[in-house]
């Protein structure tokens, strides 16, 4: 699903069908094959991280990179938290309320956020996830350091009561879907081609009409609304929220996620990504104390020499070769004059 | 009354005076060219009427209205469009991409119903596509439109550029050194897509180093040098003014 | 032979800018190299100092094979640049940028000498050390341009468009300055626009089109060409 | 808001943001140095920081090394991580870009690589060092008392370092060769290559004294605070936000950032609680409203 505007969904092959909808069957079988609940709590896990990743992917669309991804994640924990829990709503009252409060909210920081383009809206985003932590661990009534216990589970809805993992497993899932339709309509029409084209050159795009401010505000907007869907879920399902699970490098994992899967792959990159950094250091646990300095090696070789990530190597395999490194390494370091040059 | 209106622009950097009170008009469908050495100001008087730099004085007025001051995107949106100099496109796309995002302009249904692809988008999605093909095909690139953009040789990189322009309905169309860089038989060819380019109806602006091509190409001919207006006339004028041959070929040192 | 160009082709991705290029500078000779904008000329200067490594062709400067080696090991060879626009370090103040300029001269006295050197030739950048090199004006920041670069002390100057944005009467000053270097026995290729003021300086002149050259000869027989001529002015 | 201040508690209160201040300026100029020279945004800045101050409670407390000489050591060897992590990292990811590279990919890409750097620094030190909070006995540990005023030594020490430091930095940036090389390769580095300089080096040098700065900040700091590896986290955010108060590139900015910064925290600390870390994050962004530049920066890239 590479860049998917609509030029290519004209060419979409019947394999591509055949390929998602596959997916999808498995996808949705997947929960009734695993016994183990740890498991479907990592499945869940790496959802709600594709649905952040994908957030971050669709600033980094429009030239934006943010490393506020959490901030809104956790306004949307908190905001449908004391809707349910302080005004009495019921969660599916409560899910359209956050989102909209959310982008009201969204709006206004972004209008003065988006105005910083490059290194100044870097450091903004990530001040600003730590802002929402602090505010929420000041403020008495969310429960300061300590969080909120017992948020309840979402209302059953018919014979769903989610008191199982394979519910809430389903409810993400749905939630995934929703995300991923969306954002792939946005990319196929002109809106996503208006922040392609802010991204690949934000001077062309002026002479061509294009509002650069307005576009990048939206997509600010949608990418913070999204979050804080995934907020919303996470909430009700662990059942307790506290500031710091939403402060820290939470950010910057997210990003890790659609480095990870290949940049330019703006959904398939951060649920790919994710589902690998979800799992692969859960497998890695014989070495805990290790586990960081696995993931920041990981993540050195994938930018050094990968820079694609996953799905973009797997589509243009580079030609690795030990030799051409060598010689790059002894130009930099020695400044020895390259051999190969006549 | 006048496509467009320059009125005594002065245009200061630092310690340098890029422009100094230059005035002209330009004429609805007329080929206008504008002249002078390295260092003359042409490129900042583009950027001032595209919008990329404010002038320090003077005004600029497009249609009778004034456009000084305006975002680069609403300039571009009032019909203004223009190519840079040094190769600007979107380098990682194709050129059938290219000039379907240059067509941002040309649509008419509101944003939020393109995003939910309703009948009268997809229609006019499809419109658009149609539209885009048929300037690849007049600017003679219809046979490499899932090329990249990066890949395209100098000449057929400038003639992309233009199609991105040309995507975005110009009525004044600013060109930046269309045929530099180019050989003669490709310049001969370039300077008759220009041709047909008013032959639409559109006005065009052009600055240009190569002498030959703006002679043969241009109605009128304006000279900047050092940030000041030299002389503005005919080709044949300007050939023979003893003041251009002196600013471009410099006095006699020594 | 002080520099020998054979067969060079310069590539920007996969746009050929120049297309098998040869070209020589003798000792103390000035040669200028002139043509529309786009034509090129700027690239060549750039493959010569290393600032843009060649596609293909080979660069030979007192004997020894050039091209490959980096920019600052070229300019150690005695080959300086002075870059398109200039190039000064505008927040540094005029002194600094003199200092960085003469980079290469290690001990102190020698650094003294040439300082010395440059004052004589140019008494304005005396007036102006202390002041920021962003303030002078453009052809004080020409001068300066051209002193960094004789404080490498080169055996071959490049110098890029060097009247670009200069007054008629700057402009004159700048030619006696390149006469001046070149009496001291210094190379000198010249890029130029101002075709007239290159011509008269130099003794051979390339022309170049589309990154080919299409026409070398003496430079005063150039100057008299309707060619040329017509190429700066059409008709 | 002062109802309860005396003049001994405006002193000390003063002291502590001149104090906690200078470290700030430390950081930023550090982190400034090489954001500018090399125009990358360095995460793993915080994490030298608590190696600087681990490295310098290996040598004063574990080795019973000389104060200063300690201290010079952790600046010496910080210079030195963040020179390798230079040639280790970001030389080859320089080389990884193109002329058609957006700005935005570079500076992404570069900033996850320091992130990644950040993260095996983190956990390295951890594993080095243990989890446990580490505290070095101040050679300082003299109280002044004027009047009722009583002020510890070892933040006048602290203070006085600083100043030094910074005024070294100054006399290097603009009285010697390698300082104006340093500015001149900030402003165009092509330019200085054309004057025969190997770039390449000045750009690993700038990363050596970036680091060396955040080395020298945690060694200094380290006799006042207790030793953890997640301190560098809790610098790096303020020193993010110094920058950007100051505006990027400005070093009277930094300056101006560093001390308001200190001072909001200092006062905001003793009369407001920990929200003081709130309401100081929050006027910053009401000041990015006003001048998205910073305060004395010019306009950001």
């Amino acid at each position: 699903m590479k860049l998917p505007n609509s030029l290519k969904t004209d060419r979409v092959t019947r394999y591509k069908w055949i390929a998602i909808i596959i997916v999808l069957i498995a996808l949705i079988v997947l929960p009734l094959c695993i016994e183990s609940n740890y498991i479907k709590h990592l499945l869940i896990m790496a959802c709600i991280g594709a649905i952040l990743g994908m957030t971050f992917s669709l600033l980094f669309s429009s030239g934006l990179i943010t490393l506020g991804a959490a901030a809104f994640y956790a306004v949307g924990a908190y905001s449908s938290t004391v809707l349910v829990m302080n005004a009495g709503l019921s969660f599916w009252a409560a899910l359209p309320l956050t989102l909209v409060f959310t982008a009201i909210l969204a709006l206004g920081f972004g209008a003065v956020f988006v105005r910083n383009a490059g290194v100044a809206f870097v450091i903004i985003t990530l001040i600003f996830a730590q802002v929402v932590v602090l505010a929420a661990a000041q403020a008495d009534f969310l429960g300061g350091w300590g969080g909120i216990m017992g948020i309840p589970r979402p209302n059953p809805v018919g014979t769903v009561n989610f008191a199982a993992k394979t519910d809430y497993y389903y409810l993400i899932l749905a939630m995934l879907l929703l995300v991923v339709l969306i954002y792939n309509a946005l990319y196929s029409s002109r809106i996503g081609r208006a922040w392609r084209a802010i991204k690949l050159s934000p001077k062309l795009a002026g002479t061509l009409g294009i509002n650069e401010y307005r576009y990048r505000l939206l997509a600010f907007v949608i990418g913070s609304t999204t979050a804080a869907l995934a907020g919303c879920f996470y909430a009700h399902y662990s059942q307790n929220i506290t500031p710091g699970a939403f402060g820290g490098w939470l950010s910057i994992y997210v990003q890790l996620y659609a480095v990870l899967g290949g940049l330019e792959f703006y959904i398939l990159g951060p649920a790919i990504g994710a589902v690998v950094m979800t799992f692969v250091p859960e497998y890695l646990r014989i070495v805990k104390e290790w586990e960081p300095i696995i993931t920041g090696v990981i993540l050195l070789v994938v930018i050094l020499f990968f820079p694609g990530g996953i799905l973009g190597t797997l589509k243009n395999p580079p030609a690795l070769s030990l030799n051409k490194f060598h010689s790059l390494y002894n130009r930099l370091v020695t400044g020895k004059k390259r051999d190969s040059n006549s | 009354m006048p496509l467009l209106q320059v009125r005594n622009i002065t245009k200061v950097f630092g310690a340098l005076i890029a422009l100094r009170d230059v005035s002209f008009e330009v004429n609805r469908s007329e080929i206008l060219g504008l002249i002078g050495p390295n260092g003359a100001g042409k490129s900042t008087l583009f950027n001032v009427i595209s919008g990329f730099h404010h002038p320090d004085k003077g005004k600029i007025l497009f249609k009778d209205t004034q456009i000084t001051g305006l975002r680069v995107d609403r300039i571009a949106g009032m019909g203004i469009g223009r190519i840079f100099q040094e190769p600007t496109l979107f380098m990682q796309e194709t050129v059938f991409e290219n000039v379907f995002s240059g067509l941002h302009r040309h649509y008419r249904e509101p944003a939020w119903k393109a995003f939910l692809h309703t009948r009268a988008a997809n229609r006019e999605e499809a419109a658009s596509k149609k539209k885009a093909a048929e300037i690849l095909e007049f600017m003679d690139l219809a046979a490499m439109r899932d090329e990249l953009a990066a890949n395209l040789p100098h000449g057929h990189q400038r003639s992309l550029a233009i199609a991105i322009a040309l995507a975005c309905e110009p009525e004044l169309l600013l060109l930046d050194e269309p045929v530099t860089g180019m050989n003669p038989s490709e310049t001969a060819v370039m300077s008759d897509k220009i041709r047909q380019i008013r032959e639409r109806g559109i006005t065009v602006l052009i600055v240009e180093h190569d002498m030959r091509a703006v002679m043969s190409l241009c109605d009128r001919i304006i000279v900047l040098n050092l940030g000041e207006k030299l002389v503005e006339g005919t080709p044949d004028r300007i050939k023979n003014d003893q003041r251009v041959i002196e600013a471009y070929l410099g006095k006699q040192v020594i | 032979m002080l520099l020998k160009i054979n067969n060079l082709t310069v590539q920007y991705g996969k746009a050929e800018v120049i297309k098998g290029l040869s070209l020589e500078v003798g000792e103390t000779e000035i040669i200028t190299i002139i043509g529309a904008n786009g034509a090129g000329k700027t690239t060549v200067l750039r493959a010569i100092s290393g600032l843009k490594p060649p596609a293909s062709g080979d660069i030979w400067f007192r004997g020894s094979k050039i091209s490959g080696l980096r920019a600052h090991e070229i300019v150690r060879l005695g080959i300086s640049h002075v870059p398109e626009g200039r190039r000064i370090l505008a927040p540094l103040s005029v002194a600094e940028n003199l200092e960085i300029g003469a980079y290469l001269i290690k001990t102190k006295r020698e650094r003294g000498t040439a300082f010395q050197n440059i004052f004589d030739h140019f008494p304005v950048l005396k007036e102006r050390m202390k002041q920021l090199a962003g303030s002078l004006s453009g052809g004080e920041q020409q001068m300066l341009a051209i002193a960094r670069a004789l404080l490498n002390q080169p055996r071959l100057l490049m110098m890029d468009e060097p009247s670009m944005g200069l007054s008629p009467l700057v402009v004159e000053q700048v030619g006696r300055i390149i006469t001046d270097i070149n009496n001291r026995g210094i190379s000198i290729i010249l890029v130029e626009q101002n075709a007239r003021m290159a011509l008269s300086l130099a003794g051979r002149a390339y022309v170049l089109e589309a990154g080919k050259c299409v026409l070398e000869g003496e430079a005063g027989a150039l100057a008299n060409d309707e060619r040329v001529k017509h190429a700066y002015l059409g008709g | 808001m002062a109802k309860n201040m005396s003049p001994g508690l405006f002193i000390q209160l003063i002291v502590n943001a001149l104090t906690i201040g200078s470290i700030y300026i430390l950081m930023v100029l550090g982190l400034d140095i090489i954001l500018r020279g090399t125009k990358i945004l360095n995460f793993a800045h915080g994490q030298l920081y608590a190696l600087g101050a681990y490295i310098m409670f290996l040598f004063f407390q574990t080795l019973k090394l000389d104060f200063t000489l300690s201290l010079i050591l952790s600046g010496v060897a910080l210079a030195l991580v963040g020179a390798l992590s230079y040639l280790g990292v970001f030389a080859i990811l320089n080389r990884r870009f193109t002329v058609s590279s957006t700005f935005s990919y570079r500076l992404l890409l570069s900033a996850m690589a320091s992130v990644g750097l950040m993260m095996i620094l983190q956990q390295g030190t951890l594993l080095c060092f243990g989890t446990q909070e580490l505290g070095i006995l101040s050679p300082f540990p003299q109280i002044l008392e004027v009047g009722d005023t009583r002020i510890s030594l070892s933040r006048l020490v602290i203070i006085f370092l600083s100043v030094a430091i910074c005024i070294i930095l100054y006399l290097m940036m603009y009285r010697t060769s390698f300082g104006k090389l340093l500015r001149a390769v900030s402003y165009d580095p092509e330019a200085v290559t054309l004057q025969g300089v190997n770039t390449f080096w000045i750009f690993v040098a700038c990363f050596a004294l970036g680091s060396g700065l955040a080395g020298l900040a945690g060694g200094i700091i380290a006799p006042l605070f207790s030793i953890t590896p997640s301190m560098g986290q809790n610098i790096i955010f303020i020193t993010f936000l110094v920058l950007l108060v100051g505006g990027i590139g400005s070093y009277r900015g930094t300056i101006a950032g560093g001390l308001l910064i200190g001072l909001l925290l200092s006062f905001g600390f003793q009369f407001l609680g920990s929200a003081a870390e709130l309401i100081v994050f929050m006027l910053v962004i009401v000041i990015l409203i006003f001048r998205p530049g910073g305060l004395l920066g010019e306009a950001a890239e």
